[in-house]
């Protein structure tokens, strides 16, 4: 068959909704676009733990310590999951890792801000959390079969996740003073920056287009930000809190609230390295990474070790 | 019975698993293989759910004691709750307690160190704990036993992960073995005081809602040795225990895991989180 | 004169040389060399002195203020001293407020790294904080200028101290070359932020009892290239500058600092010491 | 000069209280006992950092901060006066370092025992740095001149030391329940292991003999003690606290107190090496030497290119 052909049966069950499965012939360009994508979420799950980790010992209740463990043990498990995705694509965990810790491969910006109160647990959930699912709801139905099957064990999750994280500013709009104003000034941080989560406007936006055709990608940037933008600005008043955006207001006419002017500067500097923690990011997890190398490797050879001795007793 | 004792005995049964849990946690997120990240971080709250378990117990059983008995025990009560006016709780007991309230072993509360030694820890501890929740199943206190018997499943499952690690390690590569030697070296030392029963454990044995720790050494050390030899690691010879932490005396490295885990309930207390 | 504006401004200077004398004494009894240990631990001992002056100036001036000018200030006090019922006093500023409410720049919370880190750190704040106090000495204020008077002497030989170090180290071994470098291109990113004026600073340049600190920069930058030049180091090209420390919005480091820290002032409020 | 004649003018200069100075003749054992105790001194006074350094971090007010800080400041000091005293019987720092940080050297026991309070701080000052006085006072007029001129500045700052300890602790005593608890509590911890600093009884000393004839030492480990308990029994009512030994009381024929039996077998145990924190002051001292290897190196080789530069400059 010729490649016109195989391109041809490609994006026809692309078309009619049917799954790309790992044996099945894909153009070259899609696997690499796929991998792009996958690893990048691989790795922001990943990096992902470092900010929501940084409160682990100092969770104010034991209850809550075991709330945020076990959200930052799942996203561990997503990085994993997405791994898997990724590698039956023909990329191998190790050499994604590498990618990672060489800063040659993105993972979100989001994770390049600091956690500075125990508000910013709740605020992640909430907006950050919030702004992934926005962004990952529509890959359950995405066109390759193992990230869509990914998404939907991810995308769970994360919106019980999202429920935790609101949960976790109510109690806290609920306590006293202090705790108030640390929900307000955590969602002050944070707002801005899950806007850009969704990434450029569509007139920038690099993949796009092709991502369209191919089912990767369902709705543009600027639609999800939009009903990201509409849902929380319901939500933040059953906080009794606001959005720092004096432009916010309800478009009667659109049917959807209208928001200020994102600050692209900033976004573009924490995407290029100068956030305030890229650096601290990066080096948490390369040394995770190289402290952990004897430990791969005392791993490995115990591992042939025993299927030695095991061939020798068969033998 | 004493309830004075078994206060305190509950106690130091929560403290273990909460300090050690609190060490584990500072693993996730930092593991050196994204699996054993998950399983480390596993431990963890698994052992931080039974020290709420215990806790919540305990706080149970205060808020039921006579002026008396609730006299008692006052040298183990948070300070700060004294102003709370409200019953005690577990966060209480977990969160506001001093350092020189804290009963736990001295081996749960150093620091992770690397691999090695947060695996031989664990497999020294887990191998003890398995042995003492077993026995704690037949506890005359019913709270106890139940507890005991929630949790030996999961124990179960820390000892087969560490003894299994413990072996890897020390039949890996020279390396490996060169470090979980080291580790064993600075942690031999802590093992005793497992074993050396303080007035309060002598006393919930004889009442039969503890366990005779002492009567616990032999089948310890039995599978400590099936494990060595298959790690290819040997028992040292030094007998020399460590003791204090089941007294409140502890390494210097407890008062600093406590200020950061106190923090926020120190910085606001009696706040809803 | 704005009160707020000053109260503010005295903070921040505070809490430069107290975060900056805290990071800098984790070096005592661990230095390289008994004599550089000794070194070290002078410099913070001089910080430390000095936030304490700034401190107890700042207290003073909130004890003085009228009741709605001690409403203006209500963000930056700490909020355990409002049940104490008694004046303000230094510690209760240096150790009872919360993250949020520390103005210090960023460079001074980071860790203290290795010496090379520890040393360039120092050099980049010494350098600014010699322009500063330098003009702080012309303040309309007599007890800042007072302050700065008797803290430059200090200050000159921080400045002289560690400008000898990056020259040492960047003119040293291979080693120390790289260990240097590595440590600039840590830091560079937050030496910006200590000509950036924000609001309390602005207005304090303007009303004559604070420094321009957007015109010490290229004094600052003349002083780094002399001493560069002859440590073999370049100043790196890149401008982007970290910010937020002036306002309260710090990196993930101080908060473990601060817990650290405030341990006992958190526990024991209002205890004397 | 034969060897005996040497031995009676150096001898007769000790009973005459002349004091012996590095370029003066010197049994070769004299000098290596003077090194061994020299040098042991010196370590404990490095090692005896670490213990106080420990609550640096965590002093409850800035001004306590500052004492703390000057206070372990003043023991580096006193290490280096008195590696330099022992340097001028010929032998290196560098040397001496090695020996402590193999284990070879020994430093006093005390310090391997952990500081669990704030309380811990007074009660060193008072009770750890009292007993080191009682022992130094004496030192200050030893036979050999640069060890005696190094313990009278060593003296005069370790009494300024103990008083500052004791007014800790006399702050404290005053304060809130907590507070007085955690006084008597230091006092419970550090009475004992204070005793053991005199060292075994008399009957057990190895050393002691030869160095009363060489005027090294001038009082029995016993005698010395006595000293510090009869003077400590009475401070201790200041404080309204007690000392945590049944047996002791005042003995009105011996006008001395008498007091309890020492625990000779904790005593080794910690000498030989299984105190509470042997390991972690050995390792804490390691660490700080051979992380600072590569500063020691670079200032080498700066001070050489230097010292080339102007040597080439003249030529």
């Amino acid at each position: 068959m010729s490649v016109q052909e195989l391109e041809k049966i490609f994006q026809d069950k692309i078309d009619n909704e049917i799954r790309i499965e790992p044996k099945d012939w894909m153009p070259e360009k899609y696997r690499q676009n796929l991998i792009r994508q996958i690893s990048q979420h691989a790795h922001s799950e990943i990096v992902g733990m470092l900010p929501e980790g940084n409160w682990i010992s100092r969770a104010p209740s034991l209850k809550r310590k075991l709330i945020l463990i076990a959200k930052v043990q799942d996203e561990a498990g997503h990085g994993l999951y997405l791994y898997s995705a990724a590698e039956t694509l023909g990329i191998s965990r190790d050499e994604m890792t590498e990618q990672l810790l060489s800063g040659k491969a993105k993972y979100s910006s989001i994770f390049n801000y600091p956690t500075l109160t125990w508000a910013d647990m709740g605020a992640i959930g909430w907006l950050v959390d919030g702004a992934a699912i926005m962004n990952q709801v529509p890959l359950c139905r995405t066109s390759y079969g193992p990230y869509s099957r990914a998404m939907i064990r991810v995308c769970k999750e994360e919106s019980f996740h999202q429920r935790q994280g609101f949960e976790t500013l109510l109690v806290l709009s609920r306590g006293n003073e202090e705790q108030r104003a640390m929900v307000q000034d955590a969602i002050d941080r944070w707002w801005w920056p899950s806007l850009m989560m969704f990434g450029p406007h569509d007139s920038e936006s690099q993949h796009s287009e092709q991502s369209m055709k191919w089912k990767i990608k369902r709705f543009s940037n600027d639609e999800l930000r939009q009903r990201f933008v509409d849902m929380i600005a319901e939500q933040v008043k059953l906080l009794g809190m606001t959005l720092p955006d004096p432009d916010l207001k309800w478009n009667e006419e659109h049917k959807h609230y209208d928001f200020g002017t994102i600050n692209w500067e900033e976004f573009w500097n924490v995407v290029s390295g100068n956030g305030p923690c890229n650096k601290q990011r990066l080096e948490a997890r390369n040394k995770a990474w190289s402290e952990g190398a004897w430990v791969r490797e005392a791993a490995v050879a115990h591992a042939e070790k025993r299927a030695a001795r095991k061939k020798q007793v068969a033998a | 019975m004493s309830t004075r004792q078994l206060f305190a005995y509950v106690l130091q049964l929560a403290d273990n698993a909460l300090i050690l849990g609190q060490r584990n946690a500072e693993w996730c997120g930092h593991g050196p293989v994204l699996e054993q990240d998950i399983a480390i971080t596993n431990i963890s709250l698994d052992l931080i759910g039974q020290a709420r378990y215990l806790y919540q117990y305990a706080a149970t059983l205060y808020n039921g004691f006579s002026v008396e008995e609730q006299h008692a025990v006052n040298a183990l009560l948070p300070r700060p709750w004294k102003a709370f006016n409200r019953e005690l709780q577990e966060d209480d007991l977990g969160m506001l307690r001093e350092e020189r309230q804290f009963l736990n072993l001295l081996i749960t509360e150093l620091p992770k160190g690397d691999w090695a030694q947060t695996t031989l820890r664990q497999f020294f501890f887990s191998a003890f704990q398995y042995l003492q929740y077993t026995q704690l199943q037949n506890s005359t206190d019913e709270q106890l036993a139940a507890i005991a018997e929630k949790s030996l499943k999961e124990v179960a499952y820390h000892l087969r992960w560490s003894s299994e690690w413990v072996i890897r390690l020390g039949d890996g590569t020279e390396e490996s073995n060169r470090r979980i030697t080291a580790a064993l070296e600075e942690l031999w030392m802590f093992t005793g005081e497992m074993f050396a029963p303080v007035a309060f454990e002598t006393q919930a044995a004889q009442e039969g809602y503890g366990v005779d720790v002492a009567s616990l050494k032999e089948s310890w050390l039995n599978r400590v040795t099936t494990v060595f030899e298959e790690a290819t690691l040997s028992i040292p010879k030094s007998t020399w225990a460590q003791s204090g932490g089941k007294e409140g005396k502890h390494t210097e490295h407890l008062g600093y895991l406590l200020t950061e885990m106190q923090y926020l309930q120190r910085t606001y207390p009696n706040a809803v989180w």
